[in-house]
């Protein structure tokens, strides 16, 4: 009992952060929001997963990938077209040319379905899928990459190119994989109307507890001898693999396990929102990504989530607001974070009352002297 | 590894030869470390020293040459399994986990479960305890166990360095300038502990101070340009006219 | 299929040929300004496409304001233009470099944090006020049009302007960072700040001036890119992977390295372009440099350091 | 709202008619005008409909690499509807708007999708331009039973009970342009390029296929070019090379900038080559620059520069809301129709139920003889009845039309295209 207590919970503080946040999203949440806006925060819950990859990989391993919307797609991907062809029966497509294949192929001219649909028809190889294939990816440009001891930048803009590639990929493709418009029009899972409120909320309490079962699994391995092998690792890289480990297996161990929790994450997303699109797999949400996790403070599994909901609630209230201001408040969150909260949310908890105070004093002289109009409200949230 | 004729050297370098875009940084090397001694190599900046260390964990690829430990060849191993087979080596700058405590620096380097799963699994049990406890008594950090490392003084990282090899009970132990930014009184206490350790292996040690070398050194061996100036005991090498003038003519 | 003349291949060759160094020149003027920011200092300036873009902009306000006032100066503006793209994106480089780069200088990771949050902040700066749509400056006829050395064989004059253009920045650039004692002080900064300080090289003030030259420089990219491409308020996102890829494929450190890695970046694609069809050039372009960064991470033309 | 200011007067003196003739028996009211039914009557799902308004989202881009396009839509959006209120609004009520950004972001234009409908409880949305935007938003509102009009030209190969297409299906726009290129320019190879997304392949494929089994012609060349390149030089040589009469282009965004300026650096002007686009808008001149387009053709619908008495007052009262400087392209036409189509059905209907508003509109006669293209009609299946216009660009970013065909009747499953 006392291994579980202290190993996954993280003793005292950390179980303490875990009853805060479980309580947030499975009691509160759902207590105080209506239907639409908790689908909303389920798909924000969605990216946590991608955010506490990072926290792993990222605050805790020293390495930065720009490139978890790569698994955010590719889980998110292997779920969409499993739901796809359920969606794709011949009796809800008589309309097409070739009834029986999803409308997009029908659409490509496409006669058939392509041999690496085939699979997905059964639910077990998609779930395993969503686990495996990022993973085995992940593999891939681990081994790649960290045998041959690519780092820090370098690993970074190559995570992005790759990231570029699969999306110029999946837009060039599109008969086998949709296009731009990704694949769309989801809405049964194995009969099930997954777009119904019912089923919405019954995923968004799914999500919540794959998320919390994740961040426990996350405690796992940042509490072992791992853990402090990877931090060690962030370090002092050299004296590790001095002292007889083989560094590139840890890296690319904690790289696929993030790639599988992001994959997660996606396929979660795909059931939620009923659709998947290239806009996941990019550039620009993998660096939000990477926001996410710093705004939460970097080090914190739990802070992830707060940073993902934080960004995301400002996001959606900025753009209902002001739609024509909120890249502003935005772009000034970001460099805010970096600037004056390193630590992010987590260092904020962590610090001194005082010290909180100080800071919010200081942004707030910057910002009513910048802008005093749109920043006001702001600072008032905040407080 | 009985067919071999040089059994009773630890390490036995021969030949040894690596250029960095056509500059010879160790030319054509050869060099014998025996069990149980303590050898330190000195030289001026630039002899060579710290890349024939490199060399010898994997660090640096040689060019040509051979690295012989035990008689098992070392060039083409990987770093870690250049350790795994008892080299262990200690940087310049103390290298340690400043964010870790001293406990976890060393329970880090504990030689068991080094592989991925077998880390995820890693318990604490008393035998590591045990161990680390020792290891923190003989580098005279047994009170700090649980200061971050980043606390320490200069001298406690060297300390903790040389205690993370020694948890590791390597054959052969590098030292790159153990006592650099050490007070007096630390140099003396490092002088002992290096006594002890090198008792039952072989340890081969980079220095300036030529006082502490003195109270070291069984053997000492001056690297001038890649190559071999001198070797043998310290009175020896210090009268050497060909040390002398690679010394005072710089 | 038709049959051709040999006359008719050999222009389409030569086109051809041009086109892959016309692409290569427009490569090169994009990392450039970034060669120095990301190589020189260690900045991982995500804005650098805003950059170029407030380069763009910056023409197309010149070219608005001569038009109004100065009709007969249309066919000059143009160079006033680039030299104007330059000091506005130098200074804002300055400005940016004072208020928050210079804190970031050891924590590089943070530095992309930060100037992605910069590059929203310029996008939507540049919608208000120049409108969301995409503008286009009126460029001096002298611009427009080809040269034609034989009947058949049509050169455009802005891929020739362009290439110039490349051409004197490089050379520029390499006397200034290689040759003059301030590219020397450069350099000493970004290898050894602490010793650099200490001989009495004012580190602070290099640093903000590096980055406004390297902004300044991407400012003169984006102008000269107003003759090929079009300017709107999220140009620059279009040109920023494809910078990064040019600087880290040739090494980051080398300019020689750039200038190789957008020679063979811009043939690559360019030849793969007029035999493959659709995005797939693309794709095997981007593929080939991530296969060969796995074998040569530290990029194309690094050298050898003895670690 | 800028300008509306101007219409505040006519409003109140209307509602208070209304209030007067509320103390007359409902009947007579109701078969009279059945302006001012009470909000119980005319709105029994719920919406957002009081005595006196009703509210309408707008779901547009106004940040991200579409804002570009979709300003225009959506500032024609609220100019009809700034016309309607001023007219005295929908039913004996005002139009409310309430505006969401879709920010280029396909997950984003149906989370917002969902907001204005589930939130905000819309009577209808007025929005979406790329394809990519209204896949996603599609399903939302077939959910959520809500109606959009949808402004622009599409690959067509859809027909939603919840949506009203007011722009050109695909084989509309297309098949007519491609039988004036055969007759008047004898055009016998054609050279296809687009970007590479759903709707220019689309547009592709039915052109192919018209080419080759209809026009006898052949087309020599295909290529798609990922969306946002800026380099052409390639293409420009293969299609220097394959000599066709015809460039049929549907290059979008940025690209088409860099297509067009880098065509004419090359030396292919319309002197040497017939080009033909389906991309090109007045939006879309303005940065591409007239003189680079100069002697092209675009295959439109509409053209700002069409003389009929309904553009003439549209485009008067756009520069009026919008500023002398506006320019109106075919999107931005489409989406002005929007409001009146949408007004058209709710009056008839007598009711903003959605059902009884689809309903209305898929009985096929509504029509708009104002509509600033001219004349348009709602077809059973959604689409509009239009004409189909070839303009030839001038150095102005203005197009001459050169062609109209007859009222073409809207096929969004085209048997033989497909």
């Amino acid at each position: 009992m006392s291994f579980v207590y202290d190993k996954i919970m993280g003793g005292k503080k950390g179980l303490t952060g875990l009853i805060i946040l479980a309580t947030l999203i499975l009691i509160i949440f759902p207590l105080l929001l209506d239907s639409f806006r908790l689908n909303l925060v389920g798909k924000y819950l969605t990216y946590a997963f991608a955010a506490v990859s990072l926290v792993l990989l990222w605050g805790h391993g020293g390495i930065l990938s720009l490139g978890q919307g790569i698994f955010f797609g590719l889980g998110g991907y292997a779920m969409a077209m499993f739901l796809k062809l359920e969606a794709s029966s011949p009796e809800n497509t008589t309309i097409q040319s070739t009834p029986g294949i999803p409308d997009f192929m029908d659409w490509n001219q496409l006669t058939e379905l392509p041999w690496f649909w085939e699979p997905f028809s059964s639910l077990t190889f998609t779930v395993l899928a969503v686990l495996i294939i990022p993973a085995a990816f992940a593999y891939i440009i681990g081994s790649a990459m960290f045998k041959r001891r690519v780092g820090g930048v370098y690993f970074a803009i190559i995570t992005q190119v790759i990231a570029v590639i699969l999306t110029v990929l999946i837009v060039g493709q599109q008969g086998v994989t949709g296009g731009i418009n990704g694949i769309t029009d989801l809405r049964t899972l194995h009969g099930w109307d997954i777009t119904s409120d019912s089923a919405k909320t019954i995923l968004y309490f799914i999500n919540c507890g794959l998320l919390l079962t994740v961040i426990l699994a996350s405690r796992f391995i940042l509490t072992s001898k791992f853990g402090r092998i990877l931090l060690a690792v962030r370090d002092k890289e050299d004296r590790v693999r001095f002292s007889g480990y083989d560094v590139a297996n840890f890296k690319i161990f904690i790289f696929c396990f993030a790639a599988m929790i992001s994959a997660i994450g996606g396929a979660m997303f795909t059931l939620q929102v009923g659709f998947m699109s290239p806009s996941f797999v990019g550039i620009v949400p993998s660096i939000e990504m990477v926001i996410f996790a710093a705004v939460g403070g970097r080090m914190s599994l739990i802070g992830a989530v707060y940073g993902t909901l934080l960004i995301n609630f400002g996001k959606t209230a900025f753009s209902e607001s002001f739609p024509e201001m909120w890249l502003f408040l935005v772009g000034g969150l970001f460099i805010a974070v970096v600037m004056l909260f390193p630590n992010g949310l987590a260092g904020l908890w962590n610090d001194h009352g005082h010290h909180i105070t100080k800071k919010f004093a200081f942004i707030a002289k910057i910002f009513s002297k910048s802008a005093p109009q749109i920043f006001e409200k702001k600072v008032e949230d905040a407080r | 590894m009985n067919m071999q004729t040089n059994t009773d050297f630890t390490l036995a370098i021969e030949e040894l030869t690596v250029s960095f875009d056509g500059f010879k940084a160790v030319d054509d090397l050869n060099f014998y470390l025996d069990k149980n001694e303590l050898h330190v190599i000195i030289g001026p900046n630039g002899a060579g020293k710290t890349t024939v260390l490199d060399l010898i964990c994997g660090k640096t690829k040689a060019t040509s040459g051979s690295i012989k430990f035990l008689n098992n060849e070392l060039i083409g191993l990987s770093e870690h399994a250049i350790v795994r087979s008892g080299v262990g080596r200690k940087f310049q700058t103390p290298s340690i986990y400043e964010n870790l405590t001293v406990l976890e620096n060393l329970e880090v380097s504990y030689p068991h479960s080094r592989g991925v799963f077998g880390s995820l699994l890693f318990k604490r049990n008393k035998t590591v305890l045990d161990k680390i406890h020792e290891i923190a008594h003989e580098i005279m950090l047994e009170q700090m166990l649980d200061t971050e490392a980043g606390l320490l003084s200069h001298g406690q990282k060297q300390w903790l360095e040389i205690g993370m090899l020694l948890i590791q009970d390597p054959q052969l132990m590098m030292l790159d300038e153990p006592v650099a930014g050490m007070s007096v009184k630390e140099r003396e206490q490092t002088a002992i502990l290096l006594n002890k350790i090198s008792k039952g292996r072989s340890v081969l040690v980079i220095e300036h101070d030529m006082d502490f070398v003195a109270s070291i050194a069984h053997k000492v061996t001056v690297l001038h340009q890649g190559k071999i100036l001198a070797t043998g005991n310290m009175d020896k090498v210090q009268n050497d006219p060909k040390v002398i003038e690679v010394y005072l003519g710089h | 299929m038709d049959a051709y003349t040999s006359s008719e291949l050999i222009s389409i060759f030569a086109m051809q040929g041009f086109s892959g160094i016309s692409l290569f020149s427009v490569l090169l003027l994009m990392a450039l300004g970034l060669a120095i920011i990301f190589g020189q200092m260690g900045v991982i300036n995500m804005a650098h496409g805003e950059f170029m873009t407030v380069g763009a902009y910056t023409t197309y306000f010149m070219a608005t304001l001569t038009e109004t006032y100065l009709p007969s100066f249309m066919p000059y503006y143009f160079v006033f233009a680039i030299i104007m793209a330059f000091i506005v994106a130098g200074i804002l480089g300055y400005l940016v470099e004072f208020a928050f780069i210079r804190h970031l200088y050891k924590r590089p990771l943070d530095t992309l944090l930060a100037t992605w949050g910069l590059s929203l902040i310029m996008q939507q700066s540049f919608r208000s006020l120049f409108g969301a749509r995409e503008v286009s400056p009126t460029l001096p006829e002298w611009l427009l049009g080809s040269y034609q050395p034989t009947e058949t064989i049509y050169i455009p004059i802005n891929g020739m302007f362009v290439l110039g253009l490349t051409t004197v920045i490089t050379i520029g650039t390499y006397y200034l960072m290689f040759k003059s004692r301030w590219g020397l002080r450069v350099r000493a900064t970004t290898q050894n700040r602490a010793m650099s300080g200490a001989v009495g090289i004012n580190t602070k003030k290099v640093d903000r001036y590096t980055f406004a030259l390297g902004c300044g420089i991407a400012g003169i990219a984006g102008a000269a890119f107003t003759t090929i491409a079009s300017t709107g308020p999220t140009t620059g996102t279009l040109y920023i992977v494809d910078t990064f890829m040019v600087v880290v494929f040739g090494g980051a450190m080398s300019l020689f390295g750039t200038i190789a890695s957008a020679f063979s970046i811009a043939q690559t694609q360019s030849i793969l372009e007029f035999f493959i069809s659709g995005s797939m050039a693309k794709v095997y372009t981007l593929f080939a440099l991530v296969l060969i960064l796995m074998f040569k991470p530290e990029g194309l033309f690094a050298s050898k350091v003895r670690r | 709202m800028r300008k509306t200011s101007s219409s505040l007067l006519p409003n109140t003196i209307r509602r208070r008619i209304a209030k007067g003739l509320m103390a007359l028996p409902a009947a007579i009211l109701l078969s009279s005008i059945g302006m001012s039914a009470s909000a119980a009557d005319v709105n029994t799902t719920g919406l957002a409909v009081t005595d006196d308004t009703v509210t309408v989202g707008i779901l547009h881009s106004l940040t991200g690499t579409m804002a570009i396009s979709e300003t225009g839509a959506q500032e024609a959006e609220k100019l009809a509807i700034s016309q309607i209120n001023a007219m005295g609004g929908i039913l004996g009520r005002q139009i409310k708007i309430i505006q969401e950004d879709g920010a280029s972001d396909w997950p984003t234009f149906a989370e917002k999708g969902r907001k204005l409908l589930v939130q905000d409880k819309v009577a209808a949305v007025f929005g979406a331009y790329t394809s990519a935007s209204r896949k996603a938003v599609l399903p939302v509102f077939e959910k959520e039973n809500g109606l959009l009009y949808y402004p622009t030209f599409y690959e067509g190969l859809e027909q939603s009970k919840n949506v009203i297409y007011a722009g050109q299906e695909a084989t509309q726009q297309i098949l007519s342009g491609l039988d004036w290129a055969a007759k008047e320019k004898e055009a016998k190879t054609f050279y296809l390029i687009g970007s590479d997304y759903l709707w220019p392949r689309t547009a592709m494929k039915i052109a192919r296929k018209h080419i080759e089994n209809e026009l006898g012609g052949t087309v020599v060349g295909e290529d798609y070019k990922p969306l946002g390149n800026t380099q052409f030089g390639s293409v420009i040589n293969k299609i220097r090379l394959k000599k066709p009469d015809v460039i049929y282009a549907a290059v979008v965004g940025g690209s088409n900038v860099a297509w067009f300026k880098q065509l004419k650096a090359a030396g292919i002007t319309s002197k040497k080559q017939t080009l033909m686009t389906i991309s090109v808008t007045e939006d879309d001149v303005l940065g591409i620059g007239g003189e680079n387009l100069e002697g092209f053709y675009s295959v439109m619908k509409y053209f700002q520069s069409q003389d009929n008495p309904n553009n003439k007052a549209f485009v008067t009262a756009f520069k009026e809301m919008w500023g002398e400087d506006s320019v109106i392209g075919d999107g931005t036409q489409a989406a002005y129709l929007g409001p009146w189509l949408w007004k058209a059905a709710v009056e008839r209907a007598g009711s903003f139920d959605i059902d009884k508003v689809v309903a209305e509109s898929e009985k096929g006669d509504i029509e708009l003889t104002t509509a600033p293209e001219g004349y348009v009609k709602l077809h059973q299946n959604h689409h509009l009845w239009s004409k189909t216009r070839v303009g030839e660009w001038g150095k102005d970013g203005q197009a001459t039309v050169v062609y109209t065909s007859e009222l073409i009747e809207p096929n969004p499953f085209p048997a033989g295209y497909q």
